[in-house]
Parts: C-alpha cells; sequence; structure tokens
C-alpha cells in the first residue's frame, strides 16, 4: 500500500495519505501549493543575498535588516487580511494593535521581569481583549465611519503616549526590553531573527490558510461579500465577526511584541505614525484582492523597494518609492496575487471593499 | 405553523404594515397581493427578520420570534428569495448554493465537501448543475430566479418566502418557474408564502391569497373570491390607473 | 470666572468656524462623490507654495499669485479625479491607497524643492493685531478669517439649494441611482464639485498664512482636524459638520481655557469616538449634503 | 498536515544552516583586511537629508571631515565620510545603522537626535560593540540613556552625546534666561510653556534618580524658578506635540498676569505658529523666549513674517556671533555659504569631529576602548559654540559621557530680523567664556516688544 495515493476528482484532489484521507477543494477556492511558496520565501534571502546585493548598492546586511522588517509587515498585513474578510470592514487602525502588542511586551517585562515567552501569549491576550471590547464597533458602524473609527484609535494611543509618559515613556518608548535573541555573534543574531520572524510569518500563513479554507473561511468570504444575504442564509454574522476581529487582532498585537523583543525597546510613537500605516495599507492592497499569499509578496516587495530607492535615489527616495508603488496601483489591479494566481474565472477571491454606506 | 398578529411597522410618518394579523397552516401554499408600495415586500423582511416590528407578534412552529436575529429565523426554517435577485455576483452558482448548505441547522456539522456535494444536489433540481462554475455575474435572469430558488431550498426550510420570482421573466419562463415551484412544494413537503405582482399565473397556483393595500391586509380568501372582492378590485384599478 | 466665560464663548465660535472652513472642502466631496479623499491635506500645501512660486520664482504680483494658485488648486482635483478617482472608483482600497500615495508624494516634493529654511511666507493678514472682546482678546486675522469661513459656508448653501447645479449634486448625493436614471452627467457634476471642493481650503490655508506656520508638513494636521470635524458631523453632511465644528471648537475652548491646553486634542478625539459608537453615522446621521 | 510542518521545520533548519554557512564569510574577509589596509577612517554620518536641520548637521560633519582631509587627514590617514539616510524611521535607522558599522566598516557614527532612532540605536549597538567596536555620538537629549551608560557602563560606553542633555538641559541651561528674565526684564510673574515630551519631564515634574554612584535630583522648574529666582510661576502648560493652537496657553498666561513668558520647546514644537499667534495674541506685549526649534535660525524672522520681533532665542546662526573660539565665527559663514542655517546642534556636531580626531590623536591607533577612555579623560578646548570649560566629567559623574550646562548665547530679533546679542556678560564670565565673547553681549540693548512695535 503506498503511502501516498492522489485522487484527482472533478473540483477537488483527494489525497490519501499516512491512512488518512484529506481533501482539497480546488473547485471554487484559491490556487495553492503551500510547499512551493514556503521553499520559495526560504530561499528568496538566500538568491537576493548571492545575487541582488551589490547589484542596486545594497548590502547583505542591510537587506536582511529590510527583509525582517518585511516579515514584520507580513505579519501586521496576514491577519490584517483576514480581519478585513471576515469582517467585511477595512481596518485603518492595525498599528494601534501593534502598539498595544509593544506596550505589553514591553511594559510587562520591564516592570514585573516576565521573559519574552511569558510576554507572548499575553501581548496575543491582550490585542485580543481589547479587540474584543472594540468589536462591537465591527457591527455598528459601517463603511467608511469603520474606517474612520479605526483611523482615530491609533491618535488616541498616541496622544497618550505623550501624555502619561511615566508610564509610556513618550518618544523615549521603554527601553530595556529583553531580546529574543542574544548570541553575541551580531551577524548571527539578524540572520536567527530573520527566520524567527519568517517562522512566525509562516505560522501565521498556516492558521490563516486553513481558516481561509475552512468553512468558516467560505463563511467570512459570504459576510465580505453581502452581509444582509448572509444573515438571511443562516450565518451567524455577529458572532463570526467578533471571533474574526479578536483573535485578528490578537495576531496583530504579537507583531508588536516581535518589534519590541527585536529592538529591545518599545517606542510607541513610532509605529502610531500615518506613515507606518500607510506601508501596511500598501502591503495589503498590493497584495491583491484578500489574497494573504500576496501579502507577504508585496511585503517583500515593498522593503527591498524602499532599501533600493533609499540607497540610490538620496533626498528623492521618498518621492521614487511612491511613484513606483502609485504606478504599481495602476497597472497591477489585481495586485500580486492577480500576476500569480490562474487567471480562472471560476475562481473566487474575496475581494477588499470599504462599501460607502 | 406561522402566526402573524397585529403586525405594524412604520417608516418616518409611513405605516408600511398596519395591524396585519393571519395564520399559516402548514402545506399551504399562499399568494400574497397588493399594488405597490402596499407593503408586501416589507410584511416578507417582518417574517424573515430583516427588520424589527413596532408592535405586534410572529410565532413560528409555536414559538414566539418576534425578537429572534434573522439568521436564527433562518436556522429554525424560515427561508426568503429577493424581489431583486441578490446573490453574490463574485461566486460561482455552486458557492451561492453552498453557503445556504453551511448556514442551514444540519450545516454546522458539514465540512466544505460536504456541503459542495449537497449544493450539487439542489442545483441539479432546478437542471442548474452543468453552470455550477459559472460566476453569477454572467447568469441571465431567469437562472437568477431558479438559483435563488434553488439556494433557498439548500436551507431546508420549513416555510418558504417567495418575494416575486416572476418579475424580468418571459412568459414561458414564468411558467416553468411557476411548475418548478409547485413541485419543490410537493417534494419537500414545503409550506409557501409567494408575493407576486403578476396576478394570473398566481391565481391558479395558490389556494389562498392574502391582498394588502395601503399597508391593511383587506382580504383573506380563495383566489376566486378574492377577485370579486369590491375593495380588492378597487385597489387594483387605482394601481392601473397610476 | 467671568472672563474665562468670555474667553470660551469668543473662541468657541473662533476655533469653530476655523474648523468648518478647513473641513468644509472635504465634507462637499465625501458629501458628493462618496468618497473618502486621503489627499485633501495636499491642496493647503498647493495653494500656500504655489503662491509662493508664482510670486517669488515666477514673478507675479502677489495677487496674481494667488489667482494663479487657486488655479492650480483647481487643476490638481481636476487632474486628481480624471486620474485616480475615475480610475479606481470601484475599487476603495485601491482609492484610497493612491490618494494618500498622492499626498505623500506632492507633500516630499514640496519638501525638496521649498524646505522648511527657504522661509515662505504669505503677507495676507487682513486684520493686524488683536480684537479685545469684553475681558477677552481674539487675534484678528483669525476673526476675518471665522467671518469669511461663515461666508463661505453661505455660499456653498445657497450654492447647494438655489442653483441647478447645486441642486443636482444634492440629489447626487441622496441617492446616487436614483440620479443616474434621470440622465445626469456625474463626470461633470463630479468635477464641478471637486473643484468647488478645492477652494475652501485653499482660501482658508492664505488666511491662516499670518498665524499659523508654513512649511511643508502642514497638510496632515491640517487634514486631522477635516477629520475629526467631518467624522463627527456625519460624512459629507453640511449640517452635521457645522454642528460638529461648533462642537470641536468648543471641547477645544473649554479643555484650553478652563483645564489644561495639553488634553484639547485627546478630548475631542475621545469626544468624537463616544458619539460614534452611539451614534455610529455621526451626528447628521444622514449621508446627504444638506 | 503533519507533513506539512515537518517539511516546513526541515526547510527552516536547512536553510538556517545554508544561510550559516554563506552568510559570516564577507565579515571575516574583512575583518583581518583592516589593520593590514589601514588607510582610511569611516566615518558615518545618519541623517535625514529632507529636514532643514538635519541636513545642516550631517553638512557641518561633513565640512569638519573635508577640512582634516585637507591638513592631512588623522594620523596620516584620510577619513571617509558616508551618509546615509534615516527618513526617520526607526526599522530603517537600524539597518542604516547595521550596514555602516558591519559592513563599511564605520568606526565613528553620528546619529540625528531624534529621541525615537537614538534609544533603538543604543540597544542596537551594544549588540554589534562587542563584534565591531565603534563610537557613537548623538545630540538625543532624554536623560534616560544617560543613565543607560551609568548602569551599565560597560554595555553602553560607545554612546556619547554632543550636548548637555537632561536634566542639565532642563536646569542649567534655562537658567540663563531667567537671570535675564529677573535681571533685566525684572518680571515677577512668570508663565511657562513646557513641551510635553520625554526630554522635559525633569522640567515638568522634577526627577530623581538613583543610580550606582549616587542619587541626582531635579526639582520641577515651577519650584526653582520660585526659590532661585523669587519669581511665581503664574501659568503653566504642557505643549501637546504636533500642537498648532497656542491661543489658549498664551491667552491664560496674560489673563494670569505673567511678566515673561518661558517655553521649553525643541523641533517638535512648532515656536513658527507659536509667534505668529503670539503676535497677535492678548500676550504680544508680554516678552517670549524660545529653547530649541527653527528660532535658532536667523531665518526665523521670514518664517514668522516678522512676527518674531521682540522674541528671543538661543542663537549661533550669526556671522557677528560673540566668538566663543576663533572658529565660531568661521564655521558659521562657511555654513551659511552653502545655504545652512546653523542651530547649536550644527556647532556640535561640527566640534565633535575635531573632538574625536584629537581623541584619536592622543592614542595614536584606532583601539577603540582607548578612544573611548581618551574622550572622557581629556579636555576639549575647540568647541564653536560651548566654553572651553564645559568638560567631560569621570564616568563617575551623574553627566558620564555628556557634556554639563551652562549659560548660552541669547539673542532678540529687533527691528527687521536684526539680532541682539543679550546674555549678561556676568554669566558668560563665570562659565569662562572668552574676553572677546563678554565683550560683545549687551543686555541693555534689549527693548520690549512693544517699545519694539513702536520703533520699527
Amino acid at each position: 500500500m503506498s503511502i501516498l495515493k492522489l485522487e484527482p476528482r472533478r473540483g477537488r484532489m483527494i489525497i490519501h495519505a499516512f491512512g488518512r484521507k484529506y481533501d482539497w477543494i480546488i473547485e471554487p477556492r484559491y490556487w495553492r501549493n503551500p510547499i512551493i511558496g514556503v521553499i520559495t520565501l526560504l530561499a528568496l534571502p538566500l538568491l537576493m543575498y548571492f545575487f541582488a546585493t551589490g547589484v542596486f548598492g545594497i548590502r547583505p546586511v542591510a537587506l536582511l535588516s529590510a527583509l525582517i522588517f518585511a516579515n514584520i509587515l507580513a505579519m501586521i498585513g496576514t491577519p490584517l487580511v483576514l480581519q478585513i474578510i471576515g469582517t467585511g470592514r477595512v481596518s485603518f487602525g492595525p498599528h494601534f494593535f501593534v502598539a498595544v502588542g509593544g506596550y505589553t511586551a514591553a511594559l510587562l517585562s520591564k516592570n514585573y521581569g516576565f521573559s519574552p515567552a511569558l510576554t507572548l501569549p499575553a501581548s496575543f491576550f491582550m490585542g485580543a481583549l481589547i479587540g474584543l471590547g472594540l468589536s462591537p464597533i465591527t457591527i455598528i458602524s459601517r463603511g467608511i465611519y469603520f474606517v474612520l473609527i479605526t483611523l482615530l484609535l491609533p491618535f488616541i494611543l498616541w496622544e497618550l503616549t505623550y501624555w502619561r509618559s511615566d508610564v509610556f515613556g513618550a518618544e523615549t518608548g521603554i527601553p530595556g526590553v529583553p531580546l529574543l535573541i542574544f548570541t553575541g555573534d551580531v551577524v548571527l543574531d539578524i540572520m536567527i531573527y530573520y527566520y524567527v520572524s519568517i517562522a512566525m510569518v509562516l505560522i501565521l500563513l498556516f492558521f490563516t490558510d486553513r481558516v481561509m479554507r475552512s468553512r468558516y473561511g467560505f463563511m467570512m468570504g459570504v459576510i465580505n461579500e453581502d452581509e444582509e444575504v448572509a444573515l438571511s442564509y443562516g450565518i451567524d454574522v455577529a458572532k463570526i465577526k467578533v471571533i474574526t476581529f479578536t483573535l485578528t487582532s490578537g495576531a496583530i498585537a504579537v507583531a508588536g511584541w516581535f518589534l519590541a523583543h527585536y529592538q529591545g525597546s518599545f517606542t510607541g510613537p513610532v509605529w502610531l505614525q500615518p506613515s507606518f500605516l500607510i506601508l501596511i495599507l500598501l502591503t495589503t492592497t498590493l497584495g491583491g484582492k484578500g489574497a494573504v499569499y500576496g501579502v507577504i509578496a508585496s511585503a517583500y516587495f515593498i522593503a527591498t523597494l524602499r532599501e533600493v530607492t533609499r540607497t540610490q535615489f538620496g533626498e528623492m527616495s521618498v518621492v521614487v518609492l511612491f511613484i513606483i508603488l502609485l504606478i504599481l496601483l495602476y497597472i497591477l489591479p489585481e495586485g500580486f496575487w492577480g500576476l500569480y494566481r490562474k487567471r480562472r474565472y471560476r475562481e473566487y477571491v474575496p475581494s477588499i471593499r470599504i462599501r460607502r454606506a | 405553523m406561522l402566526e402573524v398578529s397585529n403586525l405594524t411597522k412604520r417608516f418616518g410618518g409611513v405605516i408600511a404594515v398596519n395591524e396585519v394579523s393571519f395564520e399559516v397552516e402548514k402545506g399551504e401554499i399562499i399568494g400574497l397581493i397588493g399594488p405597490n408600495g402596499a407593503g408586501k415586500s416589507t410584511l416578507v423582511n417582518l417574517i424573515s427578520g430583516f427588520y424589527l416590528p413596532d408592535s405586534g407578534k410572529i410565532r413560528f412552529l409555536g414559538e414566539d420570534i418576534t425578537k429572534k436575529k434573522m439568521h436564527e429565523r433562518a436556522k429554525m426554517g424560515i427561508a426568503r428569495t429577493f424581489q431583486n435577485p441578490r446573490l453574490i455576483s463574485n461566486m460561482t452558482a455552486i458557492m451561492n448554493v453552498m453557503y445556504a448548505v453551511l448556514g442551514s441547522e444540519r450545516g454546522s456539522k458539514l465540512s466544505l465537501v460536504e456541503a459542495y456535494g449537497e449544493a450539487a444536489y439542489y442545483l441539479d433540481i432546478f437542471d442548474m448543475l452543468k453552470k455550477r462554475d459559472v460566476l453569477v455575474a454572467d447568469l441571465p435572469i431567469y437562472e437568477l430566479r431558479l438559483l435563488e430558488l434553488a439556494r433557498a431550498l439548500a436551507l431546508k426550510p420549513k416555510i418558504l418566502l417567495i418575494d416575486e420570482a416572476m418579475a424580468g421573466l418571459n412568459p414561458a419562463e414564468a411558467e416553468r418557474v411557476s411548475k418548478l415551484i409547485n413541485r419543490i412544494r410537493e417534494e419537500f413537503d414545503l409550506t409557501i408564502i409567494w408575493i407576486e405582482h403578476v396576478l394570473k399565473i398566481i391565481m391558479r397556483s395558490v389556494e389562498r391569497i392574502l391582498v394588502m393595500h395601503y399597508g391593511k391586509l383587506i382580504a383573506d380568501d380563495t383566489p376566486e373570491k378574492v377577485v370579486r372582492m369590491p375593495e380588492v378590485v378597487e385597489a387594483y384599478i387605482g394601481e392601473e390607473v397610476v | 470666572m467671568l472672563d474665562v466665560a468670555a474667553l470660551i464663548f469668543s473662541y468657541t465660535f473662533i476655533f469653530g468656524s476655523l474648523y468648518l472652513g478647513i473641513a468644509l472642502g472635504f465634507t462637499i466631496i465625501t458629501g458628493v462623490l462618496r468618497i473618502f479623499h486621503l489627499g485633501y491635506g495636499a491642496i493647503f500645501l498647493i495653494a500656500a507654495y504655489g503662491t509662493w512660486m508664482f510670486w517669488k520664482d515666477v514673478g507675479f504680483g502677489f495677487i496674481e499669485s494667488i489667482v494663479l494658485s487657486f488655479a492650480l488648486v483647481a487643476l490638481f482635483s481636476f487632474l486628481i479625479y480624471q486620474v485616480v478617482i475615475k480610475k479606481f472608483w470601484e475599487m476603495e482600497d485601491y482609492l484610497l491607497a493612491a490618494l494618500i500615495a498622492v499626498f505623500i508624494i506632492i507633500e516630499e516634493l514640496v519638501n525638496y524643492a521649498y524646505p522648511e529654511i527657504v522661509g515662505v511666507y504669505l503677507p495676507t493678514t487682513i486684520i493686524e493685531g488683536s480684537i479685545s472682546i469684553g475681558p477677552a482678546s481674539i487675534p484678528g486675522q483669525l476673526a476675518a478669517t471665522s467671518v469669511i469661513a461663515i461666508l463661505m459656508v453661505i455660499c456653498y448653501l445657497l450654492i447647494f439649494t438655489k442653483t441647478k447645479t447645486g441642486l443636482i449634486m444634492r440629489a447626487i448625493s441622496q441617492d446616487i441611482f436614483a440620479s443616474q436614471l434621470v440622465g445626469v452627467n456625474f463626470d461633470r457634476m463630479f468635477i464641478v464639485a471637486m473643484i468647488l471642493a478645492s477652494l475652501p481650503p485653499a482660501i482658508i490655508m492664505l488666511l491662516i498664512a499670518p498665524i499659523w506656520a508654513l512649511n511643508p508638513f502642514i497638510g496632515w494636521p491640517l487634514f486631522t482636524y477635516a477629520i475629526v470635524v467631518s467624522v463627527l458631523g456625519g460624512l459629507g453632511n453640511l449640517r452635521g459638520t457645522i454642528m460638529a465644528s461648533y462642537i470641536i471648537g468648543f471641547i477645544h475652548a473649554a479643555v484650553g481655557f478652563s483645564l489644561d491646553p495639553r488634553l484639547m486634542l485627546l478630548a475631542s478625539l475621545v469626544v468624537v469616538v463616544a458619539v460614534l459608537v452611539f451614534r455610529p453615522e455621526g451626528l447628521a446621521r444622514a449621508e446627504t449634503i444638506w | 498536515m503533519k507533513k506539512i510542518v515537518l517539511l516546513l521545520a526541515a526547510s527552516v533548519v536547512v536553510s538556517i544552516a545554508l544561510f550559516g554557512c554563506a552568510q559570516p564569510a564577507p565579515p571575516e574577509e574583512k575583518t583581518p583586511a583592516t589593520p593590514a589596509e589601514a588607510e582610511k577612517i569611516v566615518v558615518c554620518a545618519l541623517f535625514d537629508p529632507r529636514i532643514p536641520v538635519l541636513k545642516a548637521d550631517a553638512e557641518a560633519i561633513k565640512m569638519a571631515v573635508d577640512e582634516i582631509n585637507a591638513q592631512g587627514g588623522i594620523l596620516g590617514k584620510q577619513v571617509e565620510y558616508i551618509h546615509e539616510d534615516t527618513q526617520r524611521k526607526v526599522d530603517v535607522a537600524i539597518s542604516a545603522y547595521r550596514s555602516a558599522v558591519l559592513e563599511k566598516d564605520c568606526k565613528i557614527v553620528f546619529l540625528e537626535g531624534v529621541s525615537e532612532e537614538a534609544l533603538a540605536i543604543i540597544e542596537e549597538g551594544a549588540r554589534i560593540f562587542p563584534t565591531k567596536p565603534h563610537i557613537v555620538i548623538s545630540s538625543q537629549a532624554a536623560v534616560g540613556t544617560t543613565f543607560k551608560v551609568i548602569e551599565d557602563y560597560d554595555k553602553y560606553k560607545f554612546y556619547f552625546r554632543n550636548l548637555p542633555p537632561d536634566p542639565e538641559l532642563n536646569y542649567k541651561v534655562p537658567k540663563t534666561y531667567f537671570e535675564f528674565a529677573k535681571n533685566v526684564i525684572g518680571a515677577k510673574k512668570v508663565a511657562l510653556l513646557l513641551e510635553d515630551a520625554a526630554w522635559t519631564e525633569c522640567a515638568r515634574k522634577g526627577c530623581v534618580y538613583e543610580s550606582k554612584f549616587g542619587k541626582f535630583e531635579s526639582k520641577p522648574m515651577r519650584e526653582w524658578v520660585k526659590e532661585e529666582y523669587g519669581m511665581e510661576v503664574v501659568y503653566e502648560a504642557n505643549i501637546a506635540v504636533g500642537e498648532k493652537n497656542f491661543l489658549p496657553m498664551l491667552e491664560e498666561a496674560a489673563r494670569n498676569g505673567a511678566e515673561y513668558i518661558f517655553v521649553l520647546s525643541s523641533w517638535y514644537t512648532d515656536t513658527i505658529t507659536l509667534s505668529k499667534q503670539w503676535a497677535s495674541s492678548g500676550a504680544k506685549d508680554i516678552p517670549i523666549s524660545y529653547f530649541g526649534g527653527p528660532n535658532q535660525w536667523a531665518v526665523f524672522w521670514d518664517l514668522t513674517g516678522g512676527a518674531a520681533l521682540g522674541t528671543f532665542t538661543i542663537m549661533y546662526d550669526t556671522e557677528d556671533v560673540p566668538p566663543v573660539t576663533t572658529k565660531t565665527r568661521e564655521v558659521v559663514k562657511k555654513l551659511h555659504e552653502k545655504k545652512l542655517s546653523v542651530d547649536m546642534s550644527v556647532h556640535y556636531y561640527y566640534s565633535e569631529m575635531y573632538r574625536v580626531k584629537e581623541a584619536i590623536e592622543r592614542v595614536g591607533s584606532l583601539d577603540i576602548d582607548a578612544i573611548i577612555k581618551a574622550m572622557e579623560e581629556m579636555e576639549f578646548k575647540d568647541h564653536t559654540a560651548l566654553t572651553p570649560e564645559y568638560n567631560y566629567f569621570g564616568y563617575k559623574s551623574a553627566l558620564f559621557h555628556s557634556y554639563s550646562g551652562g549659560p548660552v548665547l541669547l539673542a532678540q530679533f529687533q527691528c527687521d530680523g536684526k539680532l541682539v546679542y543679550i546674555t549678561p556678560p556676568e554669566l558668560l564670565e563665570e562659565a569662562g567664556f572668552p574676553e572677546e565673547a563678554i565683550s560683545q553681549v549687551n543686555p541693555d540693548a534689549y527693548k520690549s516688544p512693544a517699545e519694539l512695535r513702536e520703533m520699527c
């Protein structure tokens, strides 16, 4: 008896493996091949390391640092896409939850001596808790109003960090957060950080992928498309929204945890600025409509492009960066994901929409 | 089975549904007619839970569902179709049936694959299986109507509220739809409330007719009797003048 | 006590009118086009630096420069509509991302051409010094700005209630689909609305130049005021915006004079979020322009 | 799913192994080469060139480097200047910094004084230092970083500051202003407008720091102003970062009868808007003075459209600035030729380059530990904005790796933006300013804003 047997069916693939049966619906959902994706991701920095560095005048360490930042963007973007689909609302406040997670990790480790292993669940729960508290707004406020409430949240936290600088440390933040990795060799450290961050992204991606392909993912897609239809066909929209918003908020907060333990300090005002939001927003938008895989591609693209423009264009670097991104918005109507996915009409890809009413 | 008593709904100063009461027995097929703006769709929206009534009560299977949420009512077996087909146009035909399967009471135990299989069954009933992978945006109105019915059926409803199944169809198509409705009623042991603007077909298909005018229920009888009622005739004359 | 009350009263009026002027254009765009114009902040920059450019670099007279900069602002709004808004009309996530990218590009270009050190200054003072109202004194220029802001609002209300174009815009703002049936030329209406909406921020920018710093990053804080006010008011509704402007003005005046000026912005943000939780559609609860 | 997890784990391990083999190569190649080649000393400047003040800082360092190279370099080696753009973003700054030290072999890193960045860079530097010794110099002001060096000297000893930080900055430097307000203006009642940021904490709330070298205490400004100068603080407000609405503060200061307004500002506070609003508010007759920010530029006059008339500020940006050292005016002139404005930090960065040069020359090699020691112990006399008496304390002091504070040059904007230096000469004398500088200040040239408005 063979260990692995593939049984293609119309619309789905039945896999017999290790005496168990898995079905993958290819039919209405996404094109997928996580293994190839993962290997590409892991090999990408190596490829770039050997081929790209020097070409644009980037050095390996700078590139690796940029890619760690790409992973941070992906860590925020992946759950954010899930959140947008599951709540049918576009949030402009993901960086609010990043700051929540970062401050939780920093304050707990500084004041109570928590280790990174303890602050990780704490950050997640804090993010989830605040997400739960705020989740009613996913039900009551619609369209642009939701965008705007979430846009105001980071401003409020930003004001708070200055107002209560005794707690949050204002622009100097909270120093003395224990490092996640410290081997003594800084280059090795950077590399391990890269792989830790990519591992986190992959774990998130794995969960997100599972959710998106589950019955819940499908129902989230329906909510994203038409809430009233979802309700009239027995889908408990409020429940799915609250759960999605809560858990994804927690997941976004984990990115803050990573930032705090990666930099050894957490400075909220840095991350609560609109400029950070714009990067996150462009990451999810250019990623492609609701496609979590595209988010990772665009996070890598944007972070690398930013490094290239920074070293090549001097004072004009930001202008060049945003002009390129703007052009991409024009030529990639379905984002990076659109370049990659099979162009078949029967595929369903949830589209992120901000409804006007 | 369904018991509506003194149901009232206001929008601003307009009373859309005014003190409406009626009962539906199991297995009945009821037509709900009335001129434009008579409050028919509002009544359907009240029963399905889209709006909450200002006063009055709705009982279903002996249970008070007046305050129940829309998705809970759907799970209990109240399915509806929409006046303008309201399907998710980014999804294929079969996906539009799948979520109704998942939303039904037994759906919480189904995997996506099982739901897919069931959805295929319901599509087949309406002879739509071959169109399962077509995006809804690319379907003609007739097939949208069928798809709406298939989706409603996938919820395994006890009562089906049909909000205009004929609008936009040519007479032959309308005839086929009407036949299909009667067929599924027998096959699935359904109770049906059928709102229609076109009177001809409905008169032949239903056993009992409710007539609404300006939010009020003005008649509740067999088709033959209803057409002779002076109030009804008057209401429809008014309509035709407009 | 009485003098504090006088101060709060007069500054509620001053701040309220100022915020109303800042948010007026934003409200019109949101009301008529039903989009969220994230590039609104760029209009302030173009008005101020455009005037400076025509005045100092090209060599026009000051008044001519102002007129030319208004033309530039109108051209910018026209281009934004033609190139960005029309293209991404149906894809709001792209629309928002593209608008914000345009804003950043303009901000950076202005900073490249006229960094703060250039010393940009516009002599647009109408009333010098301060005006005393009982125990309170207010900057004359701000008083003038307030009056002009109110006049602008009145003008726009007249446009929306008396002219045909205005009536069509109101119809569009009420129901975009219904007016589609009536055969309204949307493109033209939207362009007119975009250009109409670009004038108030340009005028306000020039008026407050003598009392606010001019630097390439002034767009954000001004845009923030516009957002806070129009969110509280209910997006795209002038009635709500007027109410909200004076409410925010009152909060700023009351907190600034009797509590702690440090908390002005925080207080208004908290009030806005609290109101939105209870009235998710803002004060006006109506998605029409008037 | 187990299979995928397994595969994932395996590929991560393999990739780490692969990358691990590939990665360490480049630094190893370079490390043995450095002492052998040893031709250049690399100096990196991490500044965002979009912000005029930061651009001027970087240009000043570059100018110093060029001058040093023209004179034959340091120890006969040429100095290479590398500019890295930080875009004022912490993540970008960190990656630029890593690249500068690890890959471009920077020995001296100058960093812009943005607190958020400095803090992250210090933590990052503590990681890099054991692998690649180097020195970081920044004008960041908050007390937190000072205490890092005090508390954990071995870890953070690479970090130097080129200005007197908080609490010196919040106490000893502002004293000049209050001395002036008391003796020249004759103010009895003052209003304090304090920027609400971490670096002003000692001024706003007072602060107590316990270190292993003893306790440091600073009273809030309102208390020491009363105790030492007998002035009553009638109004005090914190300025929110990014605030544009100063009218409530100004009107309240006027209503409470303030006779002098002191603004503790940095680049976070928009003193241009503040000046414009002051000039048309009820407080326009109350003398107002600024600390840091664009007010330290002569072009402040243009930026405010003349609303700065009568305000006074720390000022080192005119070609007739009282010469603190012989180089002061020369530096201002040269930078003005490059169309840059010179605030105090520009002087600081410029002089620091020379101080580093002197330290390296004392040591005679590029041994970073020895250079750090030399910088701690030496007295540097050539600073263009600080007097020779400002020196480094031994590392047992609470002000370690930072300058101590003292009197500064104040100047008032008078008719047509002409700047008049008004610091009381006694103060400068006490602090050890050179005779030539003392002779060029004149507090009697001060005129009240109302007077100036009449005159001009």
